[in-house]
């Protein structure tokens, strides 16, 4: 089915910011019928790429051509009336509005007098949803919604405009398997239907799966475009990287210590219900389950960042004080959160003040912070984790997504944590990160760190835990030993008896 | 874009520095040691107002019922005076119900989570109310001259100087040094720099962030308390009305001086310079002759001339700079 | 739409009890003359309230809307009493065109300046009023000076409803109606909602952002004929302060500042509210001296109100969240 | 108050800067002299009037005229322009106070730099100006004030004060007056049954005069001593139910309550000639920055057409007594 007239070509094209040389001279088509996958690793460019086929940035050079006519976009209109529809890195939801009026924004159905159907629209969004085999309430708002029903929500309303040619930049970044399954379902139909696909994971399954063509980018540059079938994934990882990897989880065995954590009977109406666990320092728990189980919201409960009923918490026997992030921080625990958007940066701050943020004070002297302190103290972890960045004085919003998470691992490991909750950690890291820092979370646990991850990723789930909880609608569903916990035993706990 | 915000602040502060030479050179009777006096009494009740406003609005709220708090406390002033109270009584107590009056506000704004800008509207009707409940129509003048005469006096202990230094510039340049530092050279400044731009990651990074507004709605009222103290003491009259419609000349001060209204955004030697720009060039334009009504236009245009003409520059910048590229690309 | 979930029951209530208590204490409220004069005293206020709602339901603010009206007053006025014989639609038509010139300014600056909606008209507040100063120069148009049709424009009826309160309630409900049910109105919200994601979605922000300053300076120019029609005596200084109140009657109707939730009909529920509140002190002969401080807590009691119904609807949302 | 801070009791007095020299009625007003006028607020219309006679008179004088003033009638920034005449070196400035004591020191210094301060429509303190321009007696106002109320009311019934605001001097002192008035035998019959304040701010006094009329309904008689409060209650009325009912009177300005006169809304309203006003104060402060008058009693200039003046006590002069417009007469004035 290849060699086809190519739907969309990207031509030689160049951008930079600043000094920042983000894509420089890329050039692959785009052909209808075929899912073609951009890998890279984090800020190689990918994403400006995407933004650049949206409309949102305008190529410093070179050129993109619709079916041999080339285009020029002034703004995100036009690329949408060129047919192109894009899932964003970064969920780009109307907070205020209902899930279905974000799914129609732009072309909702109107009645006769050109008002809008609202019957309609609601209709258009259960259906979608069906197709996705999303259980969403169309009329609620989308302020509140978890990162994994938000990228559902951008996914169906990519896929409600009927686009000829669908861009989805780590669509599946926050899904767990089930939901990639059912997504990759949908596209495989819409590709046999003529639909060309540009699809960016860091997981190359995915890519194997799903796409027939890939396009690899190192440092802004092109660096190949083949089938997928002619690669391996080592070939690929090697391309992307410049040099071979080692093993991926490199588990290290440590003997548990005393109980750091132990959490009994934690209650949120509503939320989930009576949830007990313990961690001891050098263990590594694994909070696994569907996406909404409730993960997310016993680690925040736990960390105080959000509100508990009944329950308690206990650090290391004494009880930790509800509701008080400070009080969490004080006792040794730290919350990397899972959408570093809204909770783990401040955007337009500085990558240094974001580092730095959580142990201002301690980093003051008499009360008084000076700009080096906090430089010094950004660049040890920024460094350690490898972060591409220009400098530590730039605001973290311009960096790309995979370093923008590495800041926010960097934010919390420099507070020396004795008990660290990770929640989705690798989210959006590329695979050669990915394994620095699972080595890095492995030879902490070593040294005695206690480690709460939650994850939606089976092998990182698998690779990492020592114990694995297995959540399911708010309550735990079953725990785990290393030795029991298998794909199977994990997936049939967490969606109940009838699956798996 | 902390580039484009340093070129702001930066922008404001060269430009006062150059209408503050012309002034000088090109305005009789502009640059002599009584003018000054004049306009760092005219700039005192705006400057130091705009000190906890700057870091109000840097959290991303907005406190405008600071000038009828300014009005209560005079108000209060005038009754403890009448009432036999002394002085050194006074002035306390009047700072101290200021920041109840704050304190009032910071509960509603972070207690109940009622929005900032529709509450202190509220309290903006509901203190000037007050004051005019306290003191009515009538007006209290008589207050000692050794205070009158200090807030509108000149330093004495420093006679080389011949009466150039206005005595109230020292607690402005004190206010405004401790104020500074806080907001550049603390940890409390950069949680609040965080609040203003993420309110939701400040509370992740373990920042208390309804405490730390609360407490600056405290300081706002206590401030605008002081300030009640020393407009009453500057016009030797404490009436219901003092200060009113001021809340808007400190707002147009602080957004002059680079402040992002919508939190995160904003340096204090930007608002300083902001509200000296605009005080010295009223001063100027009037020693001119220049009409009340033109004056209107001049603030107004500058307000939004500060901050378009860095904007218009970049974008210009910009342009230039992409197409030098694409004429590199083609050749 | 559920009657009793809507953020809008807040003011609702809270203008009941208010009417309520003063008609006891004063049955004159209730008569017909003290109805006509609260509503055409609501009119003008609420024909700028539902102009400045659209505006900070996309998240931005206009300030300048007390000085458009007295721009727009002082002109109108100025040629009804140059030129008499001018018929009542031309001097509605002229105070829009003058109130929307004035919007596309502060429009254009917000958008193609970059510069935030509250630098701008701020800044237009003031520029906009010395223009009007500057052109009057102290004088002032009177009432003797103005033809009858026009003064008795403000007092003349449709079927027993005054002009002024007609005119106040087809911009209202037509406000609401497009901005509920029609994409423009859809996007509006989605703007204020997210500015990031609308640029995101195609949405034609430029154009929606341009219309919505031009829309709020249109009604306040409008507002300037209906005050020069009511009032008759029109200087210089006509609105002066007025940005703050129907800043408050927005907010008071149950409109995020922060953009993308509150109705228009809200925010005229609010101009009614505030009006009522002032003219039942008055009734009341509460004395003098308290009034202010008495709408300044009712303000604050009416946001605290209204905030209470939004917690119900959330936690009932989240009851009903946790039964699916 | 016991423990040694500064109280209302033991405070001293500030020093009196009244200046002693001696008048020479003889000396020649000079010419060329810098005269600023500084009102309350400036588009004001009434005082706008006042100006312009002040200006006739500064051209007569062969002077500088100039005029400055504020968008709003606050003290604090009658001050600031107060501080940019000294700082002018003006030879006079001719001020109606916005506030009696809060541009004391400011005058003082202006006085201290060899400026003369004459104050009118709205006194300053008497230690911190040369001269006063009263428009009328605060009696004899607030007695006119009161006549015209019974006249209109027919000699018995319900009457209400629409007032500009709370602290406003002049006002507060005609309406004092006016309550000793009502209080004497042949106005037994009035009720004075409310003080409104419509802030001087047109809209503000329209819905106080709506109130005023629920709330009474068996008012009579709206007196407003403002020229802003009796255009916004005339008018008010005259669009009203209540149009021959409720009788409005105060002081007006005749332009701007023609119409109402004519259509039967107001019958009589009462006010001096503006104009004037301006007029003689241009001529006490050339008076005085001639050294032919000192500000002292007894002092005597002459003021162009208005004629001659003699200062009374505590440097006040009195223009004259206020005329009353009814439809006879008020097409004779333009102002
Ligand atoms: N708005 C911007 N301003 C400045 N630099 C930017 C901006 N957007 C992207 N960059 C820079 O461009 C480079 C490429 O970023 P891009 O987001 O395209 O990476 P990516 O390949 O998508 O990475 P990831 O896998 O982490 O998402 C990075 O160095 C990034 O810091
Ligand atoms: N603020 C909120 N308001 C209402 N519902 C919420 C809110 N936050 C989360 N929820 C809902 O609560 C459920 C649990 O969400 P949570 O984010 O904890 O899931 P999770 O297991 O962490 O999944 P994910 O992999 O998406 O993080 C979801 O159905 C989510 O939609
Ligand atoms: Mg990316
Ligand atoms: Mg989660």
């Amino acid at each position: 089915m290849a060699e086809a007239a190519a739907l969309l070509e990207v031509h030689d094209v160049t951008k930079s910011f600043g000094a920042v040389a983000a894509v420089q001279g890329v050039s692959f088509p785009l052909y209808g019928g075929e899912a073609h996958a951009l890998v890279g690793e984090n800020g190689a460019g990918k994403s400006t790429i995407v933004k650049m086929l949206a409309g949102v940035h305008r190529p410093d050079t070179g050129t993109l051509r619709i079916e041999h006519t080339d285009v020029d976009f002034t703004g995100p209109a036009d690329a949408k009336a060129a047919g192109i529809a894009v899932i964003y890195q970064e969920p780009t939801l109307f907070p205020d509005l209902s899930v279905a009026e974000n799914i129609a924004m732009g072309n909702q159905p109107l009645t006769r007098l050109r008002q809008i159907d609202r019957p309609a629209t609601h209709a258009n969004a259960e259906r979608l949803f069906q197709r996705l085999g999303v259980h969403l309430d169309p009329t609620r708002p989308a302020r509140g919604l978890s990162i994994a029903d938000q990228q559902l929500v951008e996914i169906a309303k990519a896929l409600s405009s009927e686009a000829r040619i669908l861009i989805m930049d780590e669509p599946t970044a926050a899904l767990s398997a089930v939901e990639v399954a059912r997504l990759f379902a949908v596209v495989r139909s819409l590709r046999d239907e003529g639909a060309a696909i540009l699809f960016i994971s860091h997981r190359f399954e995915e890519i194997t799966e799903l796409c027939q063509r890939v396009t690899i980018m190192r440092d802004g540059k092109h660096v190949a475009t083949e089938l997928v079938a002619d690669l391996t994934v080592d070939d690929m990882i090697r391309r992307m990287v410049g040099r071979d990897l080692s093993a991926l989880f490199p588990k290290q065995e440590v003997a548990p210590g005393e109980v750091m954590l132990e959490v009994s009977g934690l209650t949120r109406e509503g939320v989930f219900r009576d949830i007990s666990f313990t961690v001891r320092a050098g263990e590594i728990v694994a909070l696994a389950g569907l996406v909404g189980a409730g993960r997310s919201e016993v680690v925040q409960a736990v960390f105080g960042v959000d509100p508990y009923d009944s329950g308690t918490v206990r650090v290391r026997g004494r009880s930790l004080k509800r509701g008080s992030p400070r009080a969490a921080m004080a006792a040794g625990l730290a919350l990397v959160p899972e959408d570093r958007r809204q909770q783990g940066l401040v955007m337009e701050l500085s990558i240094e003040r974001n580092v730095t943020l959580p142990r201002a004070r301690k980093l003051a002297r008499l009360g008084l912070l000076f700009g080096g302190a906090e430089r010094k103290a950004a660049l040890t972890w920024t460094q350690k984790l490898q972060t591409k960045l220009g400098s530590l004085a730039d605001p973290v919003g311009t960096l790309s997504g995979g370093n923008q998470q590495k800041v926010v691992l960097a934010k919390w490991l420099s507070t020396s944590p004795q008990l660290l909750i990770v929640d989705e950690p690798t989210r959006g890291i590329d695979v050669g990160t990915k394994a620095e820092v699972h080595r890095l979370m492995s030879s902490l646990a070593a040294d005695g760190l206690a480690v709460v991850m939650v994850s939606s990723e089976l092998p990182e789930v698998l690779g990492m835990a020592d114990r694995v909880v297995v959540l399911r609608e708010g309550r735990v569903a079953a725990v785990l030993d290393r030795a029991e916990a298998t794909e199977e035993s994990v997936m049939y706990a967490a969606m109940g008896q009838g699956a798996a | 874009m902390s580039r484009k915000l340093a070129s702001w602040d930066t922008a404001i502060i060269l430009l006062t520095v150059l209408v503050l030479i012309i002034a000088s050179l090109a305005v009789d009777n502009f640059g002599t040691s009584r003018n000054f006096t004049f306009m760092v009494l005219d700039l005192l009740p705006i400057i130091l107002v705009a000190l906890p406003m700057t870091f109000i609005i840097v959290t991303g709220e907005i406190d405008l019922s600071v000038a009828s708090t300014l009005g209560l406390t005079s108000s209060l002033m005038g009754w403890f005076w009448n009432h036999g109270l002394s002085i050194e009584t006074i002035i306390p107590l009047c700072i101290v119900i200021g920041a109840v009056a704050g304190a009032f506000n910071g509960f509603l704004i972070t207690g109940l989570g009622l929005p900032s800008l529709a509450v202190t509207i509220g309290t903006l009707a509901l203190y000037r109310g007050l004051a005019l409940v306290v003191l009515g129509d009538s007006a209290v003048a008589d207050f000692p001259f050794n205070y009158t005469g200090w807030v509108t006096g000149t330093l004495s202990w420093l006679p080389w100087l011949d009466g150039a230094v206005p005595n109230v510039l020292i607690l402005i340049v004190v206010l405004a040094l401790i104020f500074g530092v806080i907001l550049h050279a603390t940890p409390i400044g950069r949680s609040l720099y965080a609040i203003g731009a993420n309110a939701q990651a400040a509370h992740f990074a373990g920042i208390r962030v309804a405490r730390t507004k609360f407490w600056l709605y405290v300081v706002s009222g206590a401030v605008a308390g002081l300030v009640g103290v020393l407009w009453t003491l500057r016009y030797s009259s404490a009436r219901a009305d003092n200060g009113a419609g001021l809340e808007l000349a400190v707002v147009a001060a602080v957004l002059l001086g680079g402040v992002s209204i919508f939190g995160g955004k904003g340096s204090l030697p930007g608002v300083l310079a902001g509200v000296v720009l605009l005080t010295a060039l009223q001063n100027a334009l009037r020693l001119e002759d220049v009409s009340g009504q033109a004056l209107n236009i001049v603030t107004g245009a500058l307000l939004v001339l500060s901050v378009l003409l860095p904007n218009v520059i970049s974008s210009i910048r910009g342009n230039w700079q992409r197409r030098k590229l694409r004429q590199s690309a083609a050749s | 739409m559920n009657l009793l979930k809507t953020r809008e029951l807040g003011i609702v209530l809270a203008l009941a009890a208010l009417v309520l208590f003063t008609t006891i204490s004063n049955p004159r409220f209730l008569s017909g003359q003290s109805i006509r004069d609260n509503l055409l005293n609501t009119a003008i206020l609420a024909v700028m309230a539902a102009g400045q709602a659209v505006v900070v339901i996309t998240r931005n603010i206009d300030l300048s809307v007390g000085s458009v009206l007295g721009i727009s007053a002082f002109a109108v006025a100025t040629m009804m009493s140059d030129h008499p014989g001018l018929p009542m639609i031309v001097a509605i038509l002229v105070g829009l065109v003058v109130g929307a010139a004035a919007g596309l300014l502060n429009g254009v600056l917000v958008r193609y300046g970059k510069v935030p909606a509250l630098v701008v008209t701020l800044g237009t507040l003031y520029m906009y009023r010395g223009i009007t100063y500057s052109w009057a120069g102290g004088s002032q148009v009177n009432a003797d000076e103005l033809p009858p049709h026009f003064l008795n424009f403000a007092n003349d009826n449709l079927l027993g409803v005054p002009w002024l309160v007609l005119i106040a309630l087809v911009v209202v409900g037509g406000t609401s109606w497009v901005m509920r049910n029609y994409r423009v109105g859809r996007e509006l919200y989605a703007m204020g909602s997210s500015p990031q994601a609308a640029e995101l979605a195609g949405i034609k922000v430029a154009r929606n952002l341009l219309g919505a300053f031009v829309l709020s300076g249109a009604l306040a120019g409008l507002a300037g004929v209906l005050f020069a029609a009511r009032f008759g005596t029109v200087d210089a200084s006509a609105g002066t302060g007025y940005e703050l109140n129907v800043v408050a009657a927005v907010v008071v109707g149950g409109v995020a500042v922060f953009g993308g939730s509150g109705t228009v009909w809200g925010a005229g529920l609010g101009a009614l509210l505030l009006t009522v509140i002032s003219s039942a002190l008055a009734v009341l002969d509460i004395n003098q001296f308290w009034q202010q401080a008495i709408v300044g807590a009712l303000i604050v009691l009416a946001i605290g109100a209204d905030r209470l119904v939004a917690v119900r609807i959330a936690r009932s949302l989240r009851k009903r969240d946790a039964h699916v | 108050a016991g423990c040694g801070g500064t109280t209302k009791d033991n405070q001293s007095s500030s020093t009196d800067t009244q200046t002693s020299a001696a008048a020479d009625p003889n000396a020649k007003l000079k010419e060329g002299l810098k005269i600023a006028y500084l009102p309350k607020q400036l588009n004001n219309p009434y005082s706008d009037v006042e100006t312009s006679g002040g200006e006739e008179a500064v051209k007569e004088l062969k002077g500088e005229y100039k005029k400055v003033g504020p968008n709003d009638a606050s003290a604090s920034s009658q001050v600031s322009y107060i501080n940019t005449l000294i700082q002018q070196q003006q030879d006079v400035i001719v001020v109606a106070a916005n506030d009696p004591n809060a541009v004391c020191p400011s005058l003082n210094q202006a006085r201290a730099a060899k400026i003369k301060v004459v104050t009118f429509d709205s006194d300053a303190n008497k230690t911190c100006r040369d001269a006063f321009i009263n428009q009328a007696t605060t009696e004899g106002i607030g007695q006119s004030l009161a006549k015209m109320a019974l006249e209109q009311a027919g000699g018995s019934g319900d009457i209400a004060v629409l007032s500009a605001t709370p602290n406003a001097t002049n006002q507060n002192a005609w309406i004092e007056v006016m309550k000793t008035e009502l209080a004497k035998p042949e106005y037994s019959k009035l009720k004075l049954v409310k003080i409104a304040y419509g802030n001087d701010d047109d809209q503000k006094s329209f819905q106080e005069a709506q109130g005023l009329l629920q709330s009474y309904p068996n008012l009579k008689v709206i007196v407003a001593p403002t020229t802003v409060g009796i255009a916004a209650a005339a008018r008010y009325i005259s669009s009203s139910s209540y149009k021959g009912k409720v009788q409005v009177t105060g002081l007006g300005l005749p332009n701007q309550m023609r119409q109402y006169v004519k259509d039967g809304t107001v019958k009589k309203f009462a006010l001096w000639n503006p104009a004037d006003i301006g007029y003689l104060a241009a001529y006490a402060g050339a008076a005085l920055a001639s050294g032919q008058i000192t500000g002292a009693e007894g002092d005597k200039f002459t003021a162009g057409k208005l004629g001659p003046y003699t200062i009374g006590k505590d440097g006040e002069i009195v223009l004259g007594p206020p005329t009353e417009f009814t439809t006879d007469n008020i097409d004779k004035f333009n102002f």
